[in-house]
Formats: structure tokens, C-alpha cells, sequence
């Protein structure tokens, strides 16, 4: 092996004082790079609170204002008393709840079922089942209508909750999580007697956690954005969803929406997931992670 | 390259904000590695030498004092100056890479003057290779690879740009225990024929004493005792040295020196010059007492362990603090094993005094012993 | 292997699955497959007793389209535009938040916002800080150029007109790709620092021993241990990219395109929507399944391309 | 085959139409004609009816209060309505609802939206209904209409449910707007202007109004379609035409030359729109520090967002407001645009009669009572479809009522009001929204697209005119 050692012979000072500059100018760049995007990301934002303060008319002007020159807080108390946003919000919590617990369940299952056992056409179904991403589901709209239609479920929970159940996004998703544990476990579950449900309900579901967090704060969030669907198979009073009501609350004589009132009401209910993110950050964060990195 | 650590200390800021409390994980360790020697750091887990190891290598900046390699002040320097290798745990080879590619990789980083060309590159990554013996699987991916595979390519890479410094962190504790015995021969060998100064942190007292040319024995965070390995072996500065070192470990009792007489309860076992009376631990190495009908210290006999080329008298003594006091005698010598008791005599220089009140060596002349 | 106890275990835990997608997936795709292939279909029309003839002049007509190759433009510079751009910004807003610690946990709740920040108002935002204002022709003066142009201005460069009447097809590209990426970004972010904070550290310190520039350890080491993630975020952002359709009405309204030029910025899939709103589900039904087989075959190109690159 | 098979049923059907114009004999041959049953409508059976329509909240309390006074003639009768959302939103939905059977009895719409119900046969048609003369048991009304109640409607307004290219009536008209042109008034008083007429007397206006102020616009016009669509009215040049499922007539010698010449006004900054200005030109009409407008035309609808600012130190208005009708091509032939939702009553194949009876009963009501009528149009700033609301007393007050917002609103409604013989509505066939969006995009491409080079102003315009058939006809 050579003797030269290549390290040698450095002015150690200069590289020291260089090495500090670097760094500092690193550090300052990465924030100035990311506060600066920061406040691209938050322009919108910014945009829908202020204009949620706005009066109609302002918030018509060619040359937009900053800053409302009238502020107007009571658009958030119009817009939380024309809506019924109690019902609303219950009506909307209860589907999300529902059919994010139906869809853990079934996607749980097939999830395992695609992940652990062997049978045939596994492959081709999976692909067949990822294909069907790609089709734009606009498409199906009419004919589930008439679908839900048939089957009488027209103005009913059961409409707006059982078509999404089945995602294969999710499945996918805890597919990939599930195949991450050793295969070993499950063998040796085999060996002690284990039942497969119990196995998964022992030993899968606590490692996939996050994952499944994940799926539930995206169902949730689903319920809470849909609107051409509740529109269409379930608008009644008692069914009414959250984004259908504040939409339809907020128009005037010529259907036209009044957007500052619109934007106060959206602005009220994003801030529960906003608050739910804070709280479940850690979560979201490990849940989408595990894709498939070793470390 | 020698290595200089002038007062180095490392304090962890509490994680607990209320509590308040700061973790001193080395405490002002002053130390000069020579060059070219094998640089064992041994203690127990949460010892502070693997905090040690990183703020030689630059990850870590210590809290105080100075890092020197040679006669260049490195402790402002940031790691990729310092000229080190440095060899994980877990080796982190990146999964993604050959072996080839893995161990070429600290080469294509080199810039300016040092920078290689190709055919330099390969020569020099598969000599490396060579020197640790996986010239063959340089096309292999790290899961492809066993443990001591792994090892031996984190090794390459360390080593690939000819550091000043090489720097090892735990370097066995992932192997299987064959493995370890012919990974850390092996070790041995690369130091010695590159010569470069090399540090490694272990827990292993056996694994440290068997390769480095130093030993540096640390607890929590404060080091006890520096030297060579028989010489701390055969020399502890203090209790914790003296039980750390050594399989079987050191037989420790209780005892008192009174009017120059070493007592275990009220046995005499050795007359001592030098040492006021106090009350005393008492630790004898297992080789320092072999069984003898007049022996001084009688204890009450378990049973004898053969292994072979040697034989293991297991007995109890009320006043030891180890579960067992153990003999490690030659299997030639019988025992009678129907027996209740055993005496020993003890040889005086496996006999170390510690105070009882500060763990502390106690020098001592030897005016008897039996 | 496959023992026939597994494979009964299988499909009854896949039945219900299988029995939602068949009733609310299968189904329909079917159904647009036969619409597709019946002459000139209308729902409306169906429904009204007129009948339909089998064939493939849907598909015909879908192709004589005189912009339908504006439309597969269109999505096309809109897919292979967006998904490096918004996947690279991604990856540089993640490797850079990662790296920090003050701020750290703001920074990366402000990055999720427009994740609950509603759609409206987003598209609003965009279109007004790139509208112009009273442009007074070949005058060069305008009340109001918006923010973008007066950005631009201060940096002493010429405004430029970017959606109103007479912009140019570029100008309008250029805003449609700002605000899909715009769009993109938290999701992929989200995605891409996740990854980014599972793998592991020594990694890192291995690099910097050897004295690895910022740029290596990106491109050596974090790139292709992220490549998993990186997969997922580019294939879903390729198949997002050919669905694309609301974000330009987001912009520029239902007319697709500047008031001048209705149209100009038509997607395959906003050819789709038109096709239903004047009750030709059949023509729509072949758009779609064009547009489908081209998804199909960009994907598994991806794929392929992928699965060379990726390090799972 | 099939095209000829097309032309003769249709022709069968106009055939049909004219006969039952003729005659008072029900239609029966008509596919989707009503025919009222000889037990007539059962005021003892109870009926459900279902209606969607896209009223705010506050329209909704005034349809609240008249269900209330309906239900006090007609209890049997029991009526839900739901909100569809914004007009983009009601025409998809109900559409969907058609395929699926499930559509609302009674529906706002516009022609457009009937024109595609209408494919599916969906759309009740009136006729029969209207002509009934059966006595409702309990009450001393007729199913039909009066003479006294036909004579009342503004005729244009009921001529729309007329404008489906097969002279059947298809809608009944709810509320109605119309444009109008506001202006400066205190600006007109100064300079000693008078209020255009006639597009030649604007364009004179025009011209003295930029002299006094070079930077302005001295007119602005919000709809770029509606301005088409209003001139080949006008001009009677030929826009569509509903029949035969639907002609685009818009491409010809005259339309181009008015487009060429209201390119030249827009070079000479006579005018801007919308889209060309980049915001409501109504913004431009309501300020008054920068550049402004002095004149605008916009939706009658739409008078809040042409009110003068109060926002002066006195908290007095900057100018008077005033409102005119728009400027006429020919002093003859009068032609103004009539927008606002008209009802529809549909029909699937569970529908009963009863049902359709029903229906039609609360749409008679709202359309033809007087009390709804006025409260509508103060809720709505929309103008009545009835000549006689205006002598209703609330209503007449409100509209003397002098200050504010309130008092625009009205005189835009008075203004409505008395151009009521002049309205039109563009025919309404499935793809005559098509031919709306591409007049538009065209008349914008006219004005102020680069001529091409190698090419002249005709180049642009017979390619701008060509590209829009070339949509249309797809």
C-alpha cells in the first residue's frame, strides 16, 4: 500500500476559517431558500384569510387590496349562522368515521391478502386492480348514480359512504407496509396455532400503524372535501355534507357565490384538519415514509 | 500521526427540559495517542467513548478543550478536513452501491491536487480490497454480503484514501463470536502493515486487550486508567479497572488491614508494609490463588470446572462480593472434590488492596504472605 | 406452494374488495367501454328512445378533432413540464427542511397548508396576481400589471402579458406549470421528507468523513435511498399530469384558454368534460380510453425505467 | 336513413304544433305532450312535488312564505325544494338525475338547460296544461291560464318557453333581467351630453368624451357574447336557429362587418370589456380617481356593483348613476336581451299526472301572483315577468323609494320594465351554449388580435368566424 498520505500537508488554519464560512453561508441559503418558498406556499393562504374579511365589493375590484380596508369579521359570523354548520359538521363526522372504519377493514384484509398469501391470478388482479387508477373517475359518475339509484339508496348515508370504500391507492399503500415484515413472523405465528386474524391484529396492524393513520386522516379528509358526489345522491337537509352546505349557502340571486362570506365559512372548517395535521404530524409523517427504505 | 487530546469534555444539554440535567458524557481527557499505535477505548455502555471516538473523527464538537493530530490544532476543523476513516457499528454501507462502488466512493470526493484519476481510483480501491480480502466480491451488494463481508468492506472504504486517523466504533459487536476472534486478528494485521494511527471503542475488555498496543479504561465519562493491556491488567489503578479487565473476573472480598495484617474476617492472609489501617476491598485475579492444603484463605468448595488445559475451583467466602471466588489452576493439579472446604495460597502479585472508601489502589510492600 | 386452503382464505378476505370495486368500478368501466363503441351515445338521448348503431366512429371522431392534437399537446408539455419540476423543488424544499433544526416543525406545518387551504381560493389567487389590468393596447400602460409583473418590473425587466386577451401560448404554459406545481408541492414534500427522515443518519456521517460535497450526498446517497419515494411521487405525478383539467379552469375559467383564444389550453380530459356537458358520452367514453392506453403505456415505460433505477 | 327519418318526425312535429295553434284540441301527438286526463287534478289526493332551483338563503325565506300561502288553496300539495348550488351547478345535476331517473318535478333553467332535458324527452310540454279550462273542485280556478293572466305576462318573457325551435311551450318565465346601459349622470349634466340611442350616437359620444378625458374608456361592456348575440339581433343578421336541431347562422358578410367595424372603435380606445380590461368594467365605471368609464353596459341584475362610491369625506355619492336602455341598431326593429330563470316541470316515467298537475299548479302560482312576483324582484333586484306588479303598492313605493342602492336597483327594474316589448331570447338547442362561448371568444380574437402576417384585418376575422363554426359544428 502507498505511503503518501494524501491528507497531509494542508494549511489547517485556512481550510478552518474557510470551512466556517462555508457552513454559515450553507445555513443561511437552506433558510433564506426555504423561508422564501414558505412564503410563496403561504401566499394563498394569506389570500383566503384576507379575503374572508373582505366586503363583496372589495373583494371585486380590479386592483385586489392587500389588507381589507374594511375588515369584516362578520362574515365568519355569517357564514357559521346561515350554514347550519353543526348539522353540517355531525352529518360530515359520521360518514368520515364510517367509512374510514368499513374501509380499514376491507383494505386491512386485502391488503394481507395481496401481501401474505399465495393464490392464483395474484399478480394479474393486482395489476388489473392498479390499472383502474388511471381511468379518470369522472367517467363513472353517471353509472353509479343510476347504480345507487337501483339499488334504493338515493338520500341515504349508506350513498355517500359504501362506493369509496374500496381504495386501491390504500391498499397499495399498506400492501407495500406489509410486505416490509419479515415473513418469518407470520410463519412462526403458523407455527404457534396463531389465527391469520389474530396475527394481524397482534402483530401487522401495530407495525403498520402509521400507514394506517395516514389512510384514516386522508378518508377523513375526503369526507370533508367531497362535493360532486354528496351533491349528487344525498343534498336532503339530513344528510347534507360540509362542503355542499357551504356552497349552496352562499349564493345569491344569480347563483353567483358570495365568495368572502364562502372563503370565511371554508376558513372555519379547515381548521379542524389544520389542527388535527398539528396533532398527528409525527404520524403522517412516518406513515408516508414507509415505502420501502431500509435503514 | 500521533493524537492529542488536551482536556476534552463533552456535555449533553438535558432531553428532559424540566429536569434540567446535563449529561457529562467525557470529562477533561487529556491523552497523546502515539503514532501508529492500535488505541483500545474500553468501558461499559454510557462510558463516553464512543463520544470520545466521534469528536475525534469531528461528527461531535466538544464541549471544551482541544483535539490535536500531530501539531495541527484539528478542534474547529470540520470532519471531511480531518483526514480520518471511520468504520460504524452497523458499518453503513450504502445498500445501493457495489463493494466497488462503495469503496471508490471517498476517492471520487477528492478535489483539487488529490484528485485521482480513474485507473488511480481502481488501483487503489482494489489494493485496499486486497488488504482486507474481498478483492473478489468487489461486485457484489452489501445484502449479498455475511457480516464479517460487511465489516471488511466498511474497513476498505475507511481506509481507501489512506487515512491519518483511522477510527473504529464497535467494530466487532455485530459478528458471531468465531468471526470476532479472526475479524479482530485481522484488524490487527491492517494496522500494523499500514501503520496508521488507529482508535477503536469496544466494551469488550477480552477484545480490547488482545489487539491494542494501548488501552484507555473509561466510566462514565471519566477515564480510569491508560497503558498497555498487561499493564493495567496486571497494574489497576482502581477497583473498577481491576473488575473490569480480565475473564473469569477478579475475586473480590471484604476485608481490613489492621497493625500491617490483611485480614478476611479474621483471617490474616498477608502481612503488608505501607498501608494504614482501613477497612479494604480485596481483589485476586483467579490465577492469583491456586489450592494448597496450608493455604491462608479457606473457602467453602462448589465444584471443579475442567476446560481442557485448565481447571476452575469454584467456591464461596462470605466476605466476597462476587457471587464465587474462582481459582484458575492447571488441570494437572487435583482437587479433592468430595471436600467442603479449599484453602489457597494467594500470590502476591495478583493481590490488589483497594480502599474501601475510595476504590482507590493501595500500594503495598509485601512483609509475609502465605 | 399454493395450497387450496390459501387460496380460499384469499379471495374471501379480497371478496369485499373485489364485490365494491365490481359494482362501482368494474361496472362502469364497462359501461364506458360500451358507450364508447356505440355510434354518436347520448345519454340524454338514450334516454329520450333514440338508438345507436355499433362502431367506432366515436374513436374516429375523437381523432379528426381539429384540436385534439392541441389537447395531447397540451397535456402532454403540462406532464413532462410539471413532474421534474415539481418533484426536484419537492426534493430540495425536503432535503433543506431536513437538514435544519430551528423552524424546522413551522416550516414543515406551512408547507402542508395548502393542503387545507380550500381550492377556490387558490385558483383566484393565482389568476390575480398574474391578470392584468386595463392593458391599453400597443400603449404598453395598464392599471394594473399584478404582482408578478411588477416583481418582474423591479427587477427592471419588460412586463409580460400572461393570460389576458393576446397572450401568448408560452406565457400561458408558463403560468399553467407554475400553479400545478404550485399544487403539487406539499404532497410530494410530504412524501419526500417522510423518506427523507427514515433513513439513517450514519449514513450521513459515512459521507461526511470521506469529505462528500453537499451536491455528491445528494445525488449518491440521498437521491437513490430516496428512490422508492421518489418512484411513487413521480408515477402518481405522470398519471395527475394526464388528468389534468381543473386546475386550468382554475385559471382561466371554463373557456380553457385566453378570452381570445378559447380552448387553447384544452386537456384530454377537459375534452372529456365537454364532450359530456353536450351529451356525447360516447365520444367522451373514447377520449377517455385514449386517454387510458396512453396513461397505460406512459406508466409502464415509467415502470421499466424505474425499476432499473430504483434501490428497494 | 336515419338523418331523413330525423327531418320528417320533425317536420311531423312542427306540423303538429302549428295544428295545435290553431285549434284548442289537445296536442296528442306530440312525444312529450301533457294530456291533461279527464278526471283532471285530484284536490284530494295527496302529491308530493320536489323543486331545485339555486336561491341564497334569502330567496329562499320569500319562496318559504308563498309555499305557505300555495299550501293555504292547495294543502294536498306538499312542496321540497333544494338549492343545486350556482347555474354550473344545477344543469350537471339534473342531467345526471334524468339518467337516473330521480329528476325534481319543477327546475330553474335556462333555455340551454331545457334544450338538453329536452333530448331525453324529459321536459313536460305546457301546452295542454295551459289550455285547460278544467274547474279544480273547491276553488273556483281553472288548471289553465286565463286570457287575463296570458295578457299580463310581459310577451317576451312567455315567448321564451316558445323558443325551442318546434313552437311548443316548454318553460314558464320566474324572474327576468335584462341589460341595460348605466352612466355618469353628473358627468353627462356637466359636459352637456346626451344618453346614446342608437350605436351611432354612442360611437359620436364616444368620441366627445375622450376628447374631455384622453386616458378613459368612455364605454365599457361586460358580456362580450351578449354584445354579439344583442347586434345580430338587432341587425337581424342571423345568430341561431333552434330548428332542426339546431343551425349556426352567425357566420356571415354582415356579422363580419360589424365586428371589423367595432375593432376599429376598440383601436381608437372607444370601448373596452371584461375580458380586455382584465376585471369588471363595472370597476372601471365606479371609480373615480384613475382610469374610468363613463358609460356600461351590464346586467340589470347586477346594479349594486355600478353604485358610485360613498366613500367621499361627506359621505355623499361621486356621481349620480344613471340607467338608459342600450343603444339600438334600427329604431324599428328594438332588441333587447331577456336572461333569468324560467321553471321547467319534468318529467320521468314514475311520474304521475297528479304529479305533473301539481307542478305545474305551484309554477302557475309563482309565476302569475302578483305579491310573489314584487317580493321576488326587491329580494332579487330582478325584474317581474307580470305588467301588473307594478301596480301593486309595496312594489310601486319601492320603486319611487330615492336613495342609495335600493333606488338604482329600482330604476334599473323601471327601465326593464319599459322595454318589455323589445326582449329577445337566443334560441336554445343542445349546443347553443357552445355557440354563446365561441361568439364570444371570437368577437375577442376580432378585436384585438394581431392581424396576421402577409394577411389583412379579413384574414383575422373570416379565420376567427371560421374557427367558431368549426367548434360549433363539431
Amino acid at each position: 500500500m502507498s505511503n503518501i498520505n494524501i491528507m497531509q500537508e494542508r494549511n489547517i488554519q485556512k481550510i478552518s476559517a474557510g470551512q466556517k464560512a462555508v457552513r454559515v453561508l450553507s445555513k443561511t441559503g437552506t433558510y433564506i431558500f426555504l423561508l422564501i418558498m414558505a412564503l410563496i406556499v403561504l401566499f394563498p393562504f394569506y389570500w383566503m384569510i384576507i379575503s374572508s374579511l373582505k366586503t363583496l365589493a372589495e373583494y371585486r375590484q380590479a386592483v385586489p387590496t392587500f389588507w381589507p380596508r374594511q375588515v369584516m369579521f362578520g362574515n365568519y359570523v355569517e357564514a357559521f349562522t346561515t350554514a347550519k354548520l353543526g348539522d353540517l359538521f355531525m352529518n360530515t363526522l359520521y360518514v368520515g368515521i364510517v367509512s374510514t372504519l368499513l374501509s380499514l377493514v376491507i383494505t386491512v384484509l386485502s391488503a394481507f391478502a395481496f401481501a401474505r398469501l399465495e393464490f392464483k391470478g395474484k399478480e394479474t388482479l393486482f395489476g388489473a386492480l392498479l390499472a383502474t387508477m388511471m381511468i379518470p373517475g369522472e367517467l363513472f359518475t353517471i353509472t353509479n348514480y343510476i347504480t345507487i339509484n337501483q339499488l334504493n339508496w338515493m338520500h341515504t348515508f349508506t350513498a355517500l359512504i359504501v362506493p369509496f370504500l374500496v381504495s386501491v391507492f390504500y391498499i397499495y399503500l399498506l400492501r407495500q407496509n406489509f410486505m416490509q415484515i419479515p415473513n418469518e413472523l407470520y410463519l412462526a405465528a403458523k407455527v404457534d396455532g396463531t389465527s391469520d386474524l389474530k396475527y394481524l391484529w397482534k402483530v401487522m396492524i401495530p407495525l403498520a400503524l402509521p400507514t394506517l393513520i395516514s389512510i384514516t386522516i386522508l378518508k377523513m379528509m375526503g369526507a370533508w372535501n367531497s362535493y360532486i358526489w354528496p351533491k349528487l345522491v344525498a343534498n336532503d337537509d339530513a344528510h347534507q355534507m360540509i362542503t355542499n352546505g357551504l356552497r349552496n349557502a352562499f349564493t345569491d340571486t344569480s347563483g353567483q357565490a358570495n365568495y368572502p362570506v364562502q372563503m370565511a365559512a371554508v376558513a372555519i372548517v379547515s381548521a379542524p384538519l389544520f389542527l388535527v395535521f398539528l396533532c398527528l404530524r409525527k404520524y403522517i409523517m412516518s406513515g408516508v415514509s414507509r415505502g420501502g427504505i431500509k435503514g | 500521526m500521533k493524537v492529542v487530546l488536551q482536556n476534552l469534555t463533552k456535555i449533553f444539554p438535558s432531553r428532559d427540559k424540566k429536569a434540567n440535567k446535563e449529561v457529562v458524557a467525557v470529562n477533561d481527557f487529556t491523552f497523546e495517542i502515539p503514532d501508529g499505535q492500535l488505541v483500545g477505548l474500553l468501558g461499559p455502555s454510557g462510558c463516553g467513548k464512543s463520544t470520545t471516538l466521534y469528536m475525534i473523527s469531528g461528527l461531535q464538537k466538544p464541549t471544551s478543550g482541544k483535539i490535536f493530530f500531530g501539531d495541527d490544532d484539528v478542534t474547529e476543523l470540520s470532519t471531511e478536513n480531518r483526514g480520518i476513516g471511520l468504520v460504524f457499528q452497523n458499518y453503513a454501507l450504502y445498500p445501493h452501491m457495489t463493494v466497488k462502488q462503495n469503496i471508490l466512493f471517498p476517492l471520487q470526493n477528492l478535489k483539487g491536487k488529490d484528485k485521482l484519476s480513474k485507473q488511480e481510483m481502481l488501483d487503489r480501491a482494489f489494493e485496499a480490497a486486497k488488504l482486507v480480502q474481498i478483492d473478489e466480491l468487489m461486485d457484489r451488494k452489501p445484502s449479498e454480503l455475511s457480516g464479517g463481508q460487511q465489516q471488511r468492506v466498511a474497513i476498505a472504504r475507511a481506509l481507501v484514501k489512506m487515512p491519518r486517523v483511522l477510527l473504529l466504533d464497535e467494530p466487532l459487536s455485530n459478528l458471531d463470536a468465531r468471526l470476532r476472534l479472526q475479524t479482530r486478528e485481522e484488524i490487527r494485521r491492517i494496522q500494523k502493515e499500514t501503520g496508521i494511527t488507529t482508535v477503536f471503542v469496544t466494551h469488550d475488555q477480552e477484545e480490547a486487550m488482545s489487539i491494542s498496543d494501548i488501552i484507555v479504561v473509561m466510566k462514565l465519562g471519566v477515564v480510569q486508567q491508560i497503558g498497555k493491556p498487561q499493564a493495567v491488567y496486571d497494574d489497576p489503578q482502581n477497583l473498577f479497572v481491576a473488575k473490569f479487565l480480565g475473564t473469569p473476573p477478579i475475586n473480590v472480598l471484604e476485608g481490613k488491614v489492621s497493625d500491617g495484617k490483611v485480614y478476611i474476617g479474621e483471617q490474616v492472609v498477608m502481612e503488608v508494609d505501607g498501608v494504614e489501617d482501613q477497612d479494604v476491598y480485596i481483589g485476586i485475579r483467579p490465577e492469583g490463588i491456586e489450592p494448597h492444603p496450608q493455604g491462608v484463605l479457606e473457602c467453602r468448595l462448589n465444584n471443579v470446572e475442567i476446560m481442557g488445559r485448565d481447571a476452575s475451583v469454584v467456591s464461596t467466602h462470605d466476605a466476597a462480593l462476587t457471587p464465587v471466588v474462582r481459582a484458575i489452576i492447571s488441570s494437572d493439579i487435583t482437587v479433592d472434590t468430595t471436600a467442603e472446604t479449599v484453602r489457597f495460597n494467594i500470590k502476591p502479585h495478583k493481590f490488589f488492596l483497594f480502599s474501601k472508601e475510595t476504590e482507590q489502589r493501595l500500594y503495598y510492600e509485601v512483609k509475609k504472605h502465605g | 406452494m399454493v395450497d387450496n386452503k390459501q387460496q380460499w382464505k384469499a379471495w374471501l378476505y379480497l371478496s369485499p374488495a373485489i364485490v365494491l370495486l365490481l359494482v362501482f368500478t368494474v361496472w362502469p368501466i364497462f359501461n364506458t367501454l360500451r358507450m364508447a363503441f356505440m355510434e354518436g351515445y347520448g345519454n340524454m338521448a338514450a334516454i329520450g328512445g333514440a338508438t345507436f348503431e355499433f362502431g367506432v366512429d366515436n374513436f374516429l371522431k375523437v381523432i379528426e378533432y381539429k384540436k385534439f392534437l392541441q389537447c395531447l399537446q397540451n397535456t402532454a408539455i403540462l406532464c413532462v413540464a410539471t413532474v421534474p419540476i415539481s418533484t426536484i423543488l419537492a426534493l430540495l424544499i425536503a432535503v433543506a427542511l431536513n437538514s435544519i433544526k430551528p423552524l424546522q416543525k413551522t416550516l414543515q406545518t406551512i408547507f402542508f397548508l395548502p393542503y387545507v387551504t380550500n381550492s377556490i381560493a387558490i385558483g383566484m389567487v393565482f389568476a390575480a396576481m398574474f391578470n392584468i389590468v386595463g392593458l391599453k393596447q400597443g400603449a404598453g400602460v395598464a392599471d394594473t400589471w399584478g404582482i408578478i409583473n411588477n416583481v418582474i418590473q423591479f427587477f427592471g425587466g419588460e412586463p409580460i402579458n400572461w393570460i389576458n386577451a393576446g397572450s401568448s401560448y408560452v406565457a400561458n404554459m408558463v403560468v399553467m406549470i407554475i400553479y400545478i406545481v404550485w399544487n403539487a408541492l406539499p404532497f410530494k414534500i410530504l412524501i419526500l421528507l417522510g423518506g427523507l427522515q427514515s433513513i439513517n443518519k450514519q449514513y450521513y456521517d459515512a459521507a461526511k468523513v470521506d469529505g462528500t460535497r453537499r451536491g455528491r450526498v445528494l445525488t449518491k446517497i440521498t437521491i437513490p435511498l430516496l428512490s422508492p419515494m421518489l418512484a411513487y411521487v413521480i408515477i402518481t405525478g405522470f398519471i395527475g399530469g394526464f388528468k389534468e383539467y381543473s386546475s386550468i379552469i382554475g385559471i382561466f375559467g371554463e373557456i380553457m384558454g385566453p378570452a381570445d383564444d378559447a380552448g387553447r389550453l384544452n386537456t384530454m380530459v377537459g375534452f372529456v368534460y365537454d364532450a359530456l356537458e353536450r351529451d356525447r358520452q360516447g365520444r367522451a367514453s373514447a377520449a377517455a380510453l385514449i386517454l387510458f392506453a396512453i396513461i397505460l403505456v406512459v406508466t409502464l415505460i415509467n415502470n421499466k425505467v424505474i425499476k432499473k433505477r430504483v434501490h428497494y | 336513413m336515419r338523418k331523413r327519418l330525423v327531418a320528417i318526425l320533425t317536420m311531423l312535429v312542427m306540423l303538429v304544433g302549428m295544428f295545435s295553434m290553431s285549434g284548442c284540441s289537445q296536442t296528442e301527438n306530440v312525444p312529450n305532450a301533457f294530456i291533461v286526463p279527464e278526471a283532471g287534478f285530484n284536490p284530494n289526493e295527496e302529491v308530493t312535488i320536489t323543486f331545485t332551483h339555486t336561491m341564497g338563503a334569502k330567496l329562499q325565506d320569500v319562496l318559504n312564505t308563498y309555499i305557505e300561502e300555495f299550501n293555504k288553496i292547495y294543502p294536498n300539495i306538499k312542496i321540497t325544494h333544494q338549492s343545486a348550488g350556482g347555474w354550473s351547478d344545477i344543469n350537471g345535476q339534473i342531467n345526471t338525475e334524468i339518467a337516473g331517473g330521480t329528476q325534481p318535478n319543477i327546475a330553474y333553467c335556462y333555455p340551454d338547460h331545457v334544450a338538453m332535458y329536452n333530448i331525453a324527452k324529459s321536459v313536460v310540454v305546457l301546452d295542454n296544461l295551459i289550455a285547460s279550462d278544467f274547474v279544480i273542485s273547491g276553488t273556483n280556478e281553472t288548471l289553465g291560464l286565463t286570457d287575463a293572466q296570458k295578457k299580463d305576462f310581459i310577451a317576451s318573457y312567455y315567448n321564451e318557453g316558445l323558443a325551442y325551435g318546434d313552437n311548443l311551450m316548454y318553460t314558464m318565465p320566474l324572474s327576468k333581467s335584462t341589460e341595460v346601459l348605466y352612466y355618469d349622470k353628473t358627468f353627462f349634466a356637466e359636459h352637456n351630453l346626451s344618453v346614446p340611442t342608437t350605436w351611432d350616437e354612442l360611437w359620436d359620444t364616444c368620441e366627445k368624451i375622450l376628447k374631455i378625458d384622453p386616458t378613459c374608456y368612455p364605454l365599457g361592456y361586460d358580456a362580450e357574447d351578449n354584445w354579439f348575440i344583442t347586434l345580430c339581433e338587432q341587425m337581424e343578421s342571423g345568430y341561431t336557429s333552434a330548428e332542426n336541431g339546431g343551425q349556426y347562422l352567425f357566420d356571415n358578410a354582415k356579422n363580419k362587418a360589424f365586428v371589423k367595424e367595432l375593432r376599429e372603435y376598440y383601436q381608437k380606445g372607444y370601448f373596452t370589456t371584461q375580458e380586455l380590461y382584465g376585471s369588471y368594467t363595472s370597476n372601471l365605471f365606479v371609480e373615480t380617481t384613475d382610469t374610468r368609464c363613463y358609460m356600461c353596459v351590464g346586467s340589470s341584475g347586477g346594479a349594486s356593483y355600478q353604485m358610485s362610491n360613498n366613500d367621499t369625506a361627506d359621505g355623499s355619492f361621486a356621481f349620480e348613476v344613471g340607467v338608459a336602455p342600450i343603444p339600438q341598431y334600427n329604431k324599428n326593429n328594438k332588441k333587447v336581451i331577456s336572461q333569468g330563470p324560467s321553471l321547467c316541470i319534468l318529467k320521468g316515467k314514475d311520474t304521475t299526472d297528479q304529479q305533473v298537475m301539481a307542478s305545474w299548479l305551484f309554477v302557475k302560482f309563482l309565476c302569475t301572483n302578483v305579491d310573489f312576483q314584487a317580493e321576488f324582484s326587491m329580494a332579487s333586484g330582478y325584474m317581474p315577468v307580470l305588467k301588473s306588479v307594478t301596480e301593486n303598492e309595496a312594489y310601486a313605493a319601492w320603486l319611487e323609494k330615492g336613495n342609495g342602492y335600493e333606488y338604482l336597483v329600482a330604476k334599473c327594474v323601471q327601465v326593464g320594465i319599459d322595454g318589455r316589448d323589445n326582449y329577445f331570447v337566443s334560441p336554445a338547442f343542445n349546443g347553443s351554449s357552445t355557440a354563446r362561448t365561441q361568439v364570444g371568444a371570437l368577437l375577442l380574437k376580432c378585436l384585438s388580435g394581431e392581424i396576421p402576417s402577409g394577411g389583412s384585418v379579413d384574414t383575422l376575422i373570416n379565420q376567427a368566424f371560421q374557427d367558431a363554426m368549426d367548434e360549433c359544428e363539431y
